[in-house]
């Protein structure tokens, strides 16, 4: 049957790779950012799955599977940092976040 | 017996010494004989060794008190070599210096410092000693500097007055110019002939070397260099002027008697060298004939009683110069003897007068002293003849064999001798120029002279000096064994006329002047009329210009230097890299924004550059 | 596959790291007691650093595809729980009059050390990503741990929200390069990517996906230019997690990134040399210019962290010149060197801080020098040291990375080294100048805490150790010398 | 073992002068002169201690095998020269800080002594890498003296002194490391041993560079142009026994240095380096002297003008020949102890009337006559003066350069004339002229002390010893520079055979 080349998978997740990190650069919202972070990591784990694909190997199903684990628990982290943030400014805008510098 | 050469710096140097240890708190009457005993006792000591040579006959003997240092060939001693060179030039230091010591106990007398006044003299006479007996250039050296330093000190002795301490310091660094030339010709001769003893040098230069080739020429000349530095010769002889800020007896015995002949000594001791190197031998006699013209014209027209004498010594210098130009070795250390004599006596005698004066300098301020100072003036009386080569006087025979061995040189020797009549001539002007001046007509001075100040200790030894000033001529001076090559002139062969004409001059020189200045036949006045000749004037006064075209050349483009690079521009390209990197530092420090989009905007720049540069490398 | 007993008895540290963590937790459940918490923690990490150096001599195999258990790993097992111990006495005083929960900080900081033990010892994509976001997740803890305060002194939300954002892009980086080098090799074991170049899939991507995992380490040495987020995150965490982030965290990282550059012989590709002697030379000038006049001295060890990172690069670039191991020696030594005298250096300022209360300006230090003599010695020992100066282990490891330098024959880099240490010296003694300062009236007040027996114990041993090494270092050197061979 | 005692007699004292403070602070001071002494007299057990070759009381221990760096300590008569001169000028310092340094006083002749004990270090370590480590051991007590007890503008100072001499000191490092590296290529097995690193051929470009290496850090000590910009400041900002130091003994380092690694470690790149090596010092010698002379600061003058003498020593050492190197020695420990004195001088003067700008000064001599005297004998010295130490030193230096470079001998030579420029006016602005008193307290002008004059007399008869009988100091250094001279003829033989 017709299989997709393996190149073509990895420019796709290459694609959603890029879309998440642009998000990263351009949203304020501390929200969107880690949702951007969360589609960076799940473009990777594609490209596992499409890496797995080509060698029809299990190992990069199971590298997925972390990865999803690794995104929950970032965001699970990061959405408590969220909360603490906006009790303390009221505004979850991440540009508040620039006390320190030099 | 010989062996007791070795006390004679030691003397002076342990006066010294006691004088410095003591911090120069001891009293006058103990200072005072330290002082001068010292020298008088290395004159004893000097006396024997030089009878006890001359009895021995020897041609000349070496006495080594240790090895100095001794590096790879290069082993210069502590060894003093006497001949009869050597002998006259000690016997004149200690004999002339014990007499000026011993004016000095009484000229210094009434000094706060006393006791350092004599600790430096003393210094000087030692160093003075270390020269002329010094078989190797080294020790030489030391002793050429070590006088330079007491000159210095000694100039600058009444140090309150910046004036002296400046006088002081050009003599230091203008002989220091000499010295160094000097030096250099030291690392050439050693680099060539491998030794600095003077007997092996030379010879080993006769066999080395052919008649002037370069290298004879090259360390003659700054052999040169340095005497004319020490000498006060043309074109270093600025100094020696101003060094008439110091007491008057180191005038006596530094600036006239001793040191200034150094570079006499130097040149006659190495005279073969110069012998192979005709060309700078005609050059030494030619810096003679300038220098005494030069300054017996500028003698004429200063108005300071010691200035007056000093630019007479450079003149009477200039004669040796002359002397030794001309190969009449012997006759130019004979000249430096007499003059030795009849310059101290001068020097002392106006330092008679200064001190009667109250440190009146300014002959238009004296005038008929005569009466009040007999024994300055008969000083002055016969040291002005012996000066003027009066016959029969000690400057007379001295300036007699000068001028005639130059005759002997064929060519070019007339016009020299001529020069030196010629100088004969000024001398005789400006020498009687200062004598009328100060002890005829009537009183200048503001308040009336004591009467002969100083006792004994001040007149005794200027009648001694009269002795030897008048009687010095027929002294013999038994340097033949030392320049054993030809003396031309033991019988002079030259006609009556030219005799005449050596002894007029001066006399007319003598006529002159008292037209001038004794009877106000004709007066200065009268000549300097004309603006050319108030310029002419100014022009000789101030020495022919030398310290200011030296100033313009030398010493203020020194001094810009110094100005403008007082921060040391190598220091300023260090402070460029440290306000660089401070300026690195504030640039860079402006990318820590604290704003986190920035910072990833940056991490995802960075990962764009660096993955296309590694994936294009 | 399956895990037999020998396997366990060989990952014994991380067993009694983990052990230790779970104990803690449930000590916690039972009843708080900051006392009892601190304790076991110590003493666990204390037990795994033993149980480390008991195993060390003999053991040289794979443990699983994933974990590979040799003398270098049981090395910086032993290394990594011994720092983690120290700054787990360290935190103790500085914690204590915190106004919130205080326990689970020892838990992160076990749990931060099983990933840093799982770091140095992994061979293997997976257990690198485990171990490496096991630490860095104890890490967003640690850095916002005070964030519930009243009044912390610091910005720990900003530090870890910052800290959490960009690592995370990183993580993806890695992740991503992990899956393009996986793509290209079909293994996720570290393997040669050297011998692949025949297969389907053009080099290119392989290059890509190195640079891209090179990239997310980088972030994590904080290399510039992905060192941005470093100053802020130290200077907004609580003196000991910047400290456990400085050290720990950076040692754990090189680590791996050495095994991964041995193993993949990335090296010879020639792009990735070039990119790495470049972040090498960037970092040593920006992080020493940076820490030029910087007046924080968590900002300013911050920058000095990413200068000695860029050293550290040299030696990377040298191992791939130098027949020997002299460079991954001289990695090997110099990471032991730096985090002595990183954690001297931290050990000292949070010394004399509080979590309500941090001295961490240079002026806090005027006259230090006449008032705690011994104290403001041995930081100075700390600063000669990161300056490189003889006497101290500082300039051992410089040396030794010269030494690497030299043999590869790399003379840009050495200037680069040269230039960046001259400017360096500057800051270090910049700070060592104020301490000598005589101290006015008013600073008296401020700079007498009651020092802590425990704390000061700790950075005593580690300025005995700065100086025993810098004298005589033959044994470690031996002893690296041997356990190189491993890599 | 002798020398090891030396360097542990040296730190056990300083550590003990550190400790005795707290039970009373005059007691440092006590200690560490008795500590000097002890070494000084230690010192002269190496004088009759005949060893077969040059060296004697050789002390060799394992140290770091890895790279085959061993603790190797030796002694030849040039090391034991500059040892005496070391210990000698230690305890001048430590009598310079007598009264002045009052305030923590342990830890000031702690860092004294741990100066002293590097210099010892330095002056006889025969390991590169031991000697590297003594080499930079002395910075930092140096440092801490400068920026703890000097004047008002010390941390600059310090940080330039520091800086300059370390970063430096990493070139040499680099340079070390290649020897080292060449050592295991060409006879395989790595050594910072001196005399297995003697028979390594490092020729052409590469041999260049490394002899660089060397060369710059010596000369940054030494110091010569360009690299002596640090120096003015770190004297004029010293306490005077830092300066007495600094002048004394650590400037010596860098030119034995020269003589013992830099040339014999590379005889051809030096040979071919010497013309520019020898400008340099010409340079230095004229360049400085005129600095010197627009200083208004005396501190800064006198540090200018010892810039300007350790041009003699680099013109001697580079001539490399019996008589400049004798020269170069002779100049290093003649100018140790006139500079040191200048330095006790000015020091005595700042510490009189709290400053060192010479417009402000002026006719001294009657109020200081004994000072007044020991400036004049040591400015004369200073102007090399025969007769005294800095004479025999330059003369021959000089005699030496001529045979090699006639040239900038002569350059060289004008030095003379200019240090008597600068000299004479020190004394002219202090002490001759009218009294002088522009805005600085005199109630304080006091003449020297017994105990001050004691030191200087010290010294004074040193200069004069080594400038009328300097045959002992010469005879001690002759066969060492004589087996330099020797050695390095051997490899330019060789090498050329090579090269044939």
């Amino acid at each position: 049957m017709e299989t997709i080349p393996v190149e073509h998978g990895f420019i796709l997740a290459g694609i959603l790779f890029c879309l998440g990190l642009i998000g990263v650069l351009t949203r304020r919202n501390v929200v969107f950012v880690l949702m951007s972070l969360e589609i960076m990591l799940n473009a990777s784990g594609l490209a596992f799955i499409v890496a797995a694909a080509r060698w029809e190997h299990a190992e990069g199903q199971v590298m997925f599977l972390m990865i999803l684990t690794l995104a929950a628990a970032e965001v699970a982290v990061g959405l408590g940092l969220i909360i603490q943030m906006f009790r303390q400014f009221q505004t979850v805008d991440i540009n508040v976040l620039s006390e320190m510098k030099g | 017996m010989l062996e007791l050469i070795w006390l004679l710096p030691t003397f002076p140097l342990l006066g010294f010494l006691a004088l410095v240890l003591t911090g120069g708190r001891l009293p006058k009457r103990i200072a005072g004989p330290i002082g001068a005993g010292s020298i008088g006792l290395s004159f004893a000591v000097a006396a024997l060794v030089a009878s006890e040579f001359l009895n021995s006959g020897l041609e000349h003997f070496t006495y080594e008190a240790w090895v100095w240092m001794s590096v790879g060939g290069f082993n210069p001693g502590f060894t003093f070599y006497l001949d009869g060179l050597s002998m006259v030039m000690m016997l004149i230091i200690t004999g002339v210096g014990f007499l000026i010591h011993l004016y000095a106990t009484g000229y210094m007398s009434d000094d706060p410092s006393f006791a350092r006044f004599f600790s430096y003299m003393n210094l000087f006479v030692s160093a003075m000693l270390m020269l002329v007996l010094g078989d190797n250039l080294v020790l030489l050296y030391l002793g050429w500097e070590g006088v330079g330093l007491c000159s210095y000190l000694l100039i600058g002795f009444w140090y309150t007055n910046p004036a002296n301490g400046y006088a002081a310091r050009k003599a230091f660094v203008v002989t220091r110019v000499g010295d160094t030339s000097m030096a250099i010709g030291l690392f050439l001769l050693f680099a060539q002939l491998g030794t600095l003893n003077i007997q092996e040098m030379l010879h080993a230069a006769e066999m080395q070397w052919s008649l002037g080739s370069g290298f004879a020429v090259a360390a003659s000349l700054l052999l040169l260099g340095g005497a004319v530095g020490k000498s006060a010769q043309l074109p270093l002889q600025t100094w020696l002027p101003d060094a008439m800020a110091g007491p008057t007896p180191i005038s006596a015995l530094i600036h006239a008697a001793t040191m200034v002949t150094a570079g006499v000594y130097l040149i006659a001791r190495t005279h073969p060298l110069f012998e192979m190197a005709p060309s700078v031998q005609l050059l030494v006699a030619l810096i003679g004939l300038i220098t005494l013209l030069l300054s017996g014209f500028t003698a004429m027209t200063q108005s300071d009683i010691k200035r007056i004498l000093a630019y007479s010594t450079v003149s009477q210098i200039g004669y040796m110069f002359l002397g030794l130009g001309v190969g009449a070795w012997s006759a130019a250390i004979f000249h430096l003897m007499t003059h030795a004599f009849f310059k101290a006596l001068l020097f002392l005698a106006s330092g008679t007068v200064i001190l009667s004066l109250h440190h009146e300098q300014n002959i238009f301020k004296m005038g008929g002293l005569r009466n009040a100072l007999p024994v300055s003036f008969f000083s002055f009386l016969i040291g002005s003849l012996a000066l003027t080569a009066f016959p029969y006087t000690s400057g007379y025979f001295s300036k007699d064999e000068i001028l005639l061995g130059a005759l002997e040189l064929e060519g070019v020797g007339f016009w020299f001798w001529l020069g030196g009549v010629v100088g004969a001539f000024f001398t005789g002007i400006y020498t009687f120029r200062l004598f009328f001046i100060v002890f005829f007509g009537d009183s200048q001075a503001e308040h009336p002279p004591e009467k002969e100040v100083g006792g004994w200790h001040m007149n005794g030894p200027l009648i001694l000096l009269m002795i030897l000033a008048l009687a010095g001529g027929f002294i013999h001076v038994p340097l033949d064994a030392v320049f054993n090559h030809g003396e031309a002139h033991d019988e002079h062969n030259v006609s009556g006329l030219i005799h005449g004409i050596m002894i007029a001059v001066p006399l007319l020189g003598i006529a002159v002047s008292y037209l001038f200045f004794m009877s106000k036949t004709f007066s200065v006045d009268m000549l300097m009329a004309g603006a050319l000749a108030k310029r002419l004037h100014a022009f000789w006064f101030g020495g022919w210009g030398f310290d200011t075209l030296y100033n313009a050349v030398l010493v203020s483009p020194f001094l810009f230097l110094a100005r403008v690079n007082r921060k040391d521009i190598v220091d300023s390209f260090y402070a460029l890299i440290v306000s660089v990197s401070q300026a690195a530092n504030a640039l860079i420090v402006k990318s820590q924004t604290g704003s986190l989009r920035w910072y990833a905007l940056t991490v995802a720049g960075g990962l764009v550059v660096m993955v296309s540069l590694g994936a294009v490398l | 596959m399956t895990i037999r007993i020998a396997d366990l008895l060989l990952i014994l540290p991380v067993l009694v790291l983990t052990g230790t963590a779970v104990l803690a937790m449930s000590a916690i459940a039972v009843g708080r007691n900051y006392r009892v918490t601190a304790f076991i923690t110590a003493a666990g990490l204390l037990i795994a650093a033993l149980s480390a150096v008991t195993l060390m001599p003999k053991t040289n195999q794979q443990v699983t595809p994933l974990l590979i258990v040799d003398p270098y790993t049981l090395f910086f097992t032993a290394v990594i729980c011994l720092s983690a111990m120290f700054i787990a006495v360290l935190s103790y005083p500085y914690l204590e009059g915190l106004d919130d929960d205080r326990e689970e900080y020892f838990l992160l900081l076990g749990v931060a050390t099983v990933g840093a033990v799982v770091l140095v010892s992994s061979n293997h994509f997976v257990s690198a990503l485990l171990g490496l976001e096991t630490l860095s997740m104890s890490l967003y803890g640690m850095v916002a741990y005070t964030v519930h305060s009243q009044k912390p002194d610091k910005y720990p939300l900003e530090a870890s929200v910052k800290y959490l954002v960009l690592s995370a892009a990183a993580s993806g980086f890695l992740l991503f390069g992990m899956a393009l080098v996986y793509g290209q090799t079909g293994t996720l074991a570290f393997a040669s990517l050297t011998d692949m170049s025949e297969s389907s899939l053009g080099s290119g991507f392989s290059v890509v996906g190195l640079l891209l995992i090179i990239a997310g380490l980088a972030f994590k040495l904080s290399l510039v230019p992905f060192h941005m987020w470093t100053p802020d995150v130290y200077e907004g965490a609580p003196l000991p997690a910047a400290t456990y982030l400085a050290t720990i965290g950076k040692a754990a990282v090189f680590v791996v990134l050495l095994r991964f550059v041995e193993i993949s012989e990335a090296l010879s590709l020639t792009g990735i040399l070039a990119v790495l002697s470049f972040l090498a030379v960037l970092s040593i000038l920006a992080g020493n210019l940076l820490a030029l006049l910087q007046q924080n001295v968590k900002r300013l060890l911050a920058y000095s962290s990413i200068a000695h990172m860029g050293y550290l690069l040299i030696a990377v670039v040298a191992s791939f010149y130098t027949e020997g191991r002299v460079g991954i020696e001289a990695i090997s030594f110099y990471l032991v060197a730096y985090i002595i005298m990183s954690l001297g250096a931290f050990g000292v300022t949070s010394m004399v801080s509080r979590s309500d209360c941090e001295r961490d300006t240079i002026d806090d230090y005027r006259g230090l020098f006449w008032r705690q003599p011994l104290l403001a010695a041995m930081f100075t020992a700390m600063m000669l040291s990161l300056a490189g100066i003889p006497l101290t282990v500082g300039f051992i490891g410089k040396f030794y990375l010269f030494f690497a330098g030299v043999e590869a024959a790399l003379w840009p880099l050495l200037a680069s080294l040269i230039v960046g240490s001259g400017i360096g010296l500057y800051y270090y003694l910049r700070i060592i100048y104020r301490m000598l300062e005589p101290a006015d009236s008013s600073d008296q007040s401020t700079m007498s805490p009651q020092l802590s027996s425990g704390s000061y114990g700790v950075v005593l041993c580690l300025s005995l150790l700065l100086l025993g090494l810098g004298i005589y270092p033959a044994p470690v050197i031996d002893l690296i010398e041997a356990i190189s061979t491993y890599v | 073992m002798i020398l090891v005692a030396l360097i542990a007699v040296l730190f056990v004292g300083g550590l003990a002068c550190w400790l005795s403070e707290r039970f009373n602070p005059s007691l440092p001071r006590v200690i560490a002169l008795l500590t000097v002494l002890l070494d000084f007299a230690l010192m002269f057990s190496l004088l009759d201690a005949e060893g077969t070759s040059t060296w004697v009381a050789v002390f060799e221990a394992p140290w770091i095998s890895r790279f085959g760096i061993s603790f190797y300590l030796a002694a030849d008569g040039l090391s034991v020269l500059l040892l005496m001169l070391t210990a000698f000028l230690g305890a001048v310092a430590i009598g310079a800080a007598w009264d002045e340094v009052q305030e923590r006083s342990g830890f000031f002749y702690f860092n004294l002594l741990w100066t002293l004990a590097g210099v010892v270090g330095v002056f006889t370590a025969l390991d590169l890498f031991l000697f590297f480590f003594f080499w930079e051991v002395m910075l930092i007590p140096m440092y801490l003296i400068i920026a703890i007890w000097g004047h008002e503008n010390k941390n600059y100072a310090a940080m330039k002194f520091f800086i300059f001499t370390q970063v430096t000191g990493m070139m040499m490092l680099v340079s070390i490391l290649v020897l080292a590296y060449f050592h295991y290529l060409q006879l395989g097995s790595l050594s910072f041993n001196y005399h297995d690193l003697l028979n390594v051929s490092l020729t052409g470009e590469m041999g260049m560079w490394v002899m660089l290496g060397f060369f710059i850090s010596f000369s940054t000590k030494l110091p010569s142009m360009p690299f002596h910009s640090w120096l003015p400041d770190a004297h004029s900002q010293a306490p005077t026994a830092g300066s007495v130091i600094l002048a004394g003994v650590l400037l010596k380092t860098g030119a034995y240095g020269l003589i013992r690694f830099a040339v014999p470690l590379f005889p051809e790149a030096s040979m071919a380096f010497a013309p520019v090596a020898m400008t340099l010092a010409a340079v230095s010698i004229l360049y400085c002297a005129k600095v010197a002379f627009a200083q208004d600061d005396i501190k800064r003058l006198i540090a200018y003008t010892s810039v300007s003498h350790m041009g003699f020593v680099t013109l001697g050492i580079y001539a490399w020949n019996e008589q400049a190197l004798q020269g170069a020695v002779m100049t290093m420990l003649a100018h140790g102890l006139s500079a040191a004195a200048l330095f006790m001088l000015a020091g005595g003067l700042q510490h009189r009337i709290h400053t060192r700008n010479m417009p402000d000064m002026g006719g001294f001599w009657p109020k200081v006559p004994k000072m007044t005297a020991v400036a004049i004998f040591f400015s004369v010295a200073a102007l090399g003066m025969p007769g005294l130490g800095n004479f025999i030193g330059e003369f021959l230096a000089l005699i030496g350069a001529f045979q090699a470079n006639v040239t900038l001998t002569i350059v060289a030579a004008f030095g003379l004339i200019l240090a008597s420029v600068y000299s004479l006016w020190v004394l002219q602005k202090v002490f001759q002229g009218e009294y002088n008193n522009r805005g600085f307290d005199d109630s304080h002008l006091t003449d020297l002390s017994r105990r001050e004059m004691f030191y200087f007399a010290a010294m004074m008869i040193g200069l004069v010893w080594m400038g009328l009988y300097p045959q002992i100091f010469l005879s001690m250094s002759e066969p060492v520079l004589a087996q330099l001279l020797s050695e390095s003829a051997q490899t330019m033989v060789t090498s050329l055979e090579g090269g044939l």
